[in-house]
């Protein structure tokens, strides 16, 4: 397990920055708004807590495709599955390999991103915090997502479909946190929220995403 | 003998052609008596005007709208479980009719919102939670169309059809909490005394009626064709085989 | 015969064509695909009837 | 040992190999034959546990298997010394010197394995076999672009495995110069089902 | 070089309809945009045009990685190249298709989902407008980055970091345009900026995009 | 009529071959042989015009070489037939009719090509060759998992090019059974470049 862990983050490195690129695509979404939207700063700080949610989701998401992708591919999945291996932990150590390499510098990076936005003074706290918790269960939704789309060629879309629908409660709750945060208000219940959906998630889908693997493989 | 006999696929071809044609003219009957009735000879609402009559396709549409996905899901745990082809077939059938509902439901929605609430479209937890259950069925019929081997995708869309259940009920909480809404409460309980005059209830009645016929008719006679699809699928490898 | 709709009536009638429209294509797109669908599968039975 | 009894298997819901009986047995190999596209892969995945039989019993390959596909599982951007590390800590078996010196795969340990020509690549896959461990290897067609010295290599890590008590199936079209039974799966090909089979599963 | 279009219009139908999906992840993004932001229709029609156009830009950017690098994959690239086919030609036809597939339902599906984000009346048209004129730039500036990037494990997200920049003036005008049109107010001149762009970039890019695939080949 | 003179290629920046002349005239086969890594690979990317050599010329060999790859550019989702149309159109040659014919398709004609074995892929990728109306083949590995029956069919093709006046330049490991000189490129393996190369261009 460790064994796969370190592989794939070696691999993540290797590959010209996968730290860097999720990241950047991060940094330009939150560029983008600004332009799209018009740069007057009140609006922009009203919606900076959503769009930075919405701009961590939607790198998390693009990363998704090259999850299972590149080890199916040149048959590395194959050879993995008939690897003394059970199929449960090989996806939840590629879910925590993902989050480490794209959830984890996301969180550390959203509150510099924030200032772009014009996020108000109390709201980096509480963005960094619902990211830190939410993040997980991006990753470990989009395993299940990459595994149940793995082996169809243009994968890569269908995959952004049947994910980004379970994305919406970690997405709602994270950025009520976020938004109640920067207003200053009460966050418990979303944060509570919040945390079940990452601790549920975390502990059930795999099974799920294995059993799918399975079907997939053969 | 069981129920489970009807999971042979010729068995059900023979029964759902017999039943068929009763689905098909009741339907059409529940349909055209309930919308005619409730077009031509219901009074306006005080409140809402001729609009009223827009619940006669909004509410039964929506209802199978939902009935339709748990039927999908029951259907998926019957495949999973039991491993009945005809059992997996009727869920993709049902997909497709679950989208037009779906669809339904919400253009006759945002057509009504329109005049009552004087916007197409709110972020409602009803509404929101409608569009999110869209996006499942596309992405169920997206999987579906998607994948080449019949019983692989059998498999894959019922364990989708089971998580996205799951996430469904989630996301309907997680709307309800993020925001109050806008739309109508529930007006059809049966029990209740604020239940809506007689005069638009029975109407309705009919059309839900037939909006369940014809979902009945439809799927029926669907889940006959994925049999017949997949029957082609089955002898055209044969056909290379002997090639 | 028309009732009267009032200021709604553009409201109510487009609602209805849209769900009658959308109905009507479920129904058809059905048929046609259920014909499409049988008739292949009678033509290749009798075709792998014939030479197998 | 190996024992398949009576095997159907099919592909993509296609039978395409049925009633198949044979067994290997400890330090025997055997070198699967046939035209292409009778069924060799499908039945090497089979066996290595990817995909279920239709039909009949595989004994005694349950977690002993250790497949090489036609794809290699080569990571480009890792060195070959690394690709090698990672299988072997994932089997949980031993060092990779001994297969690093049967393929002579030295010179090349430490170039990233994206840069090998398809040849070397190849000695990198079939040297996995080596750090698994396991004793039942599943081939198919191994020396796909390999040259008469690799080829010669590959004969004698097959034969060293043999002599180790290991056994091997191995799928190809060439001849390998291994001391081995060899079995034609022509005569197995599945005969086009019945057509009436529509009652449960459609074919 | 109608072969090869009538080719990728066929694959991208095969796969599991490649129209269908761009215009799914469009949708998406539309969608979550309100999750992240709040439902408050008033800032929710402030934002509408900008909001649209950067969904539609991701939709576009999504779908982009996999325009030339399955053809890269699987060889057909090289067997292209060294067909009696101007590179060019066939770059400039490979980003049709990508509009065809994409760039095309984009524009037509706008104005559905402007609905959902509360935009205000003449919108519509103007969104239209901008976007119509808009995405062939688009399709054309990612073939050129998929030219560039042809060929990288993970290229996916570097793609994604090259072109972004690229697409900025593009997304300027195009929103100044849907922006100033929703508002009622003139909009000849980001209109005529956006249109000179278009019009450039569709001349000249695919030089550019022919020189660095050759590079990339090799 | 192809010919290269005194030509050096690298790979990756790294010389692999250099000082390599000879030439094939029309109507002629040349087989290249070598060892794994050689550099076989990458001389016919070179002929075929996809990386500039190093030094050396290459003459005959403008738009006139058909290439085939390790991989084969076929599309899975795609037909057999509809794959070979695509290629014949693109190329301006020809009806596939002859391609079918020569590589026995017709039976897989309506299957799409993902769903072929890996012998049948190779078939067809074989089958390409004919659409294109090139007079010089450049073919890596042609007959890499194609059975006894389709490596004959093969060598029939290469026949009846030669037979039509066209040549071919076959890298290869194993007999083909063509009628063709061989050429061996282990001579002309590039020496370590002198260190004080670096005066211009870093090698
Ligand atoms: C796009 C907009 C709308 C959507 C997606 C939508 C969706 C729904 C749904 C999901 C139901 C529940 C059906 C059930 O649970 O059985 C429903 C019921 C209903 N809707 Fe809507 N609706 C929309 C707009 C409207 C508008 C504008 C009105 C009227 C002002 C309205 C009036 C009703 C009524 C009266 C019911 C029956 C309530 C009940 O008995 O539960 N809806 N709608
Ligand atoms: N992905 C697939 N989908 C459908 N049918 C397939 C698929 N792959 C292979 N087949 C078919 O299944 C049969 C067995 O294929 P298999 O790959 O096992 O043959 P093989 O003996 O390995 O051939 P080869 O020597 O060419 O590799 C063939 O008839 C082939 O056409
Ligand atoms: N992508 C690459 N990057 C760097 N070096 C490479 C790359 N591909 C091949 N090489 C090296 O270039 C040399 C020539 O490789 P080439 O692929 O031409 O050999 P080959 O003769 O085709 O071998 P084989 O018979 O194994 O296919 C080899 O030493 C190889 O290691
Ligand atoms: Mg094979
Ligand atoms: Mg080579």
């Amino acid at each position: 397990m460790t064994a796969l862990l370190m592989r794939d983050l070696a691999l993540a490195i290797r590959a010209g920055g996968g730290f860097g690129l999720g990241l950047a695509f991060f940094l330009i979404v939150t560029v983008l708004v600004p332009f799209g939207v018009g740069p007057d700063p009140a609006l922009l700080s009203r919606i900076a807590p959503g769009i930075l949610w919405v701009g961590a989701l939607l790198a998390c998401l693009l990363s998704l495709d090259r999850l299972l992708a590149l080890d199916w591919e040149d048959g590395s999945l194959d050879l993995l599955a008939t690897a003394p291996l059970p199929l449960e932990g090989m996806l939840s150590v590629k879910a925590l390999s993902h989050w480490i390499v794209t959830g984890l510098p996301l969180v550390l990076a959203a509150p510099v991103l924030g200032v772009l936005l014009n996020l108000p003074g109390p709201g980096y706290l509480w963005l960094t915090v619902s990211l830190a918790l939410g993040t997980p269960a991006l990753s470990v939704i989009g395993t299940f997502g990459a595994a149940l789309t793995v082996g169809l060629k243009r994968g890569g879309l269908l995959l952004s479909l049947l994910v980004l629908p379970l994305y919406v409660p970690t997405l709602i709750f994270g950025a009520e946190v976020a938004r109640r945060g920067a207003e200053g208000l009460d966050v418990a219940t979303p944060l509570l929220m919040l945390a079940g959906i990452s601790a549920g998630v975390i502990a059930l889908l795999p099974f799920a995403s294995a059993a799918v693997l399975r079907v997939n493989l053969r | 003998m069981s129920l489970w006999e009807y999971a042979n696929p010729k068995k059900f071809l023979a029964t759902s052609e017999r039943v068929l044609p009763f689905f098909w003219v009741s339907a059409g009957l529940c349909l055209v008596v309930g919308l005619v009735w409730g077009f031509f000879f219901t009074p306006d609402d005080f409140r809402q005007g001729s609009t009223v009559k827009i619940i006669y396709l909004h509410v039964p549409s929506a209802m199978m709208a939902i009935n339709a996905w748990v039927m999908m899901l029951l259907a998926s745990l019957i495949w999973l479980i039991r491993r009945h082809h005809v059992s997996a077939l009727a869920a993709r059938a049902a997909a497709p009719v679950g989208v037009v509902m779906t669809l339904i439901a919400l253009v006759t929605g945002a057509i009504w919102g329109q005049p009552m609430w004087g916007t197409w479209w709110a972020w409602d937890p009803r509404l929101t939670s409608f569009l999110i259950l869209f996006l499942f069925y596309l992405g169920y019929v997206a999987l579906w169309e998607a994948i080449e081997n019949p019983d692989t995708a059998a498999d894959l869309t019922s364990v989708l059809c089971l998580v996205g259940s799951v996430f469904a009920v989630l996301s309907r909480y997680a709307v309800n909490f993020w925001n109050q809404g806008l739309h109508q409460g529930a007006t059809l309980s049966l029990d209740k005394e604020e239940n809506i005059s007689d005069v638009f209830y029975f109407p309705l009645l009919v059309c839900i009626a037939g909006f369940v016929l014809l979902f009945i008719a439809l799927v029926l006679y669907r889940t006959g064709t994925e049999i017949r699809a997949r029957r082609i699928k089955a002898l055209r490898l044969r056909e290379r085989a002997a090639a | 015969m028309m009732p009267d709709l009032g200021k709604y009536a553009e409201t109510v009638l487009s609602a209805y064509a849209a769900s009658i429209v959308l109905l009507v294509a479920i129904v058809v797109l059905t048929l046609l695909r259920g014909r499409r669908v049988r008739a292949e599968m009678e033509r290749i039975e009798e075709k792998a009837g014939r030479d197998g | 040992m190996l024992s398949v009894s009576d095997l159907s298997i099919a592909r993509a819901g296609l039978p395409v190999l049925q009633g198949l009986s044979f067994s290997v047995k400890d330090a025997e190999a055997l070198i699967l034959r046939g035209p292409n596209g009778i069924g060799k892969t499908t039945l090497l995945r089979t066996i290595a546990g990817l995909q279920p039989p239709l039909e009949g019993r595989i004994e005694g390959a349950e977690e002993r298997v250790a497949y090489a596909a036609h794809a290699d599982g080569i990571k480009p951007t890792l060195s070959v010394t690394e690709n090698l590390t990672f299988w072997a800590r994932i089997f949980g078996a031993g060092g990779i010197d001994g297969a690093l010196a049967a393929y002579d795969l030295r010179p090349l340990a430490g170039r990233a394995a994206g840069s090998l020509s398809a040849g070397q690549k190849r000695r990198l896959g079939l040297a996995r076999m080596l750090v698994t461990g396991r004793p039942i290897w599943a081939m198919d067609e191994p020396t796909v672009s390999l040259d008469k010295t690799a080829v010669a290599m590959f004969a004698e890590a097959v034969r060293a495995h043999l002599g180790r008590g290991g056994s091997a199936l191995i799928a190809t079209h060439i001849d390998l110069g291994i001391d081995a039974q060899v079995l034609d799966l022509s005569p197995f090909k599945a005969a086009p089902g019945s057509m009436d089979a529509f009652e449960g599963a459609f074919a």
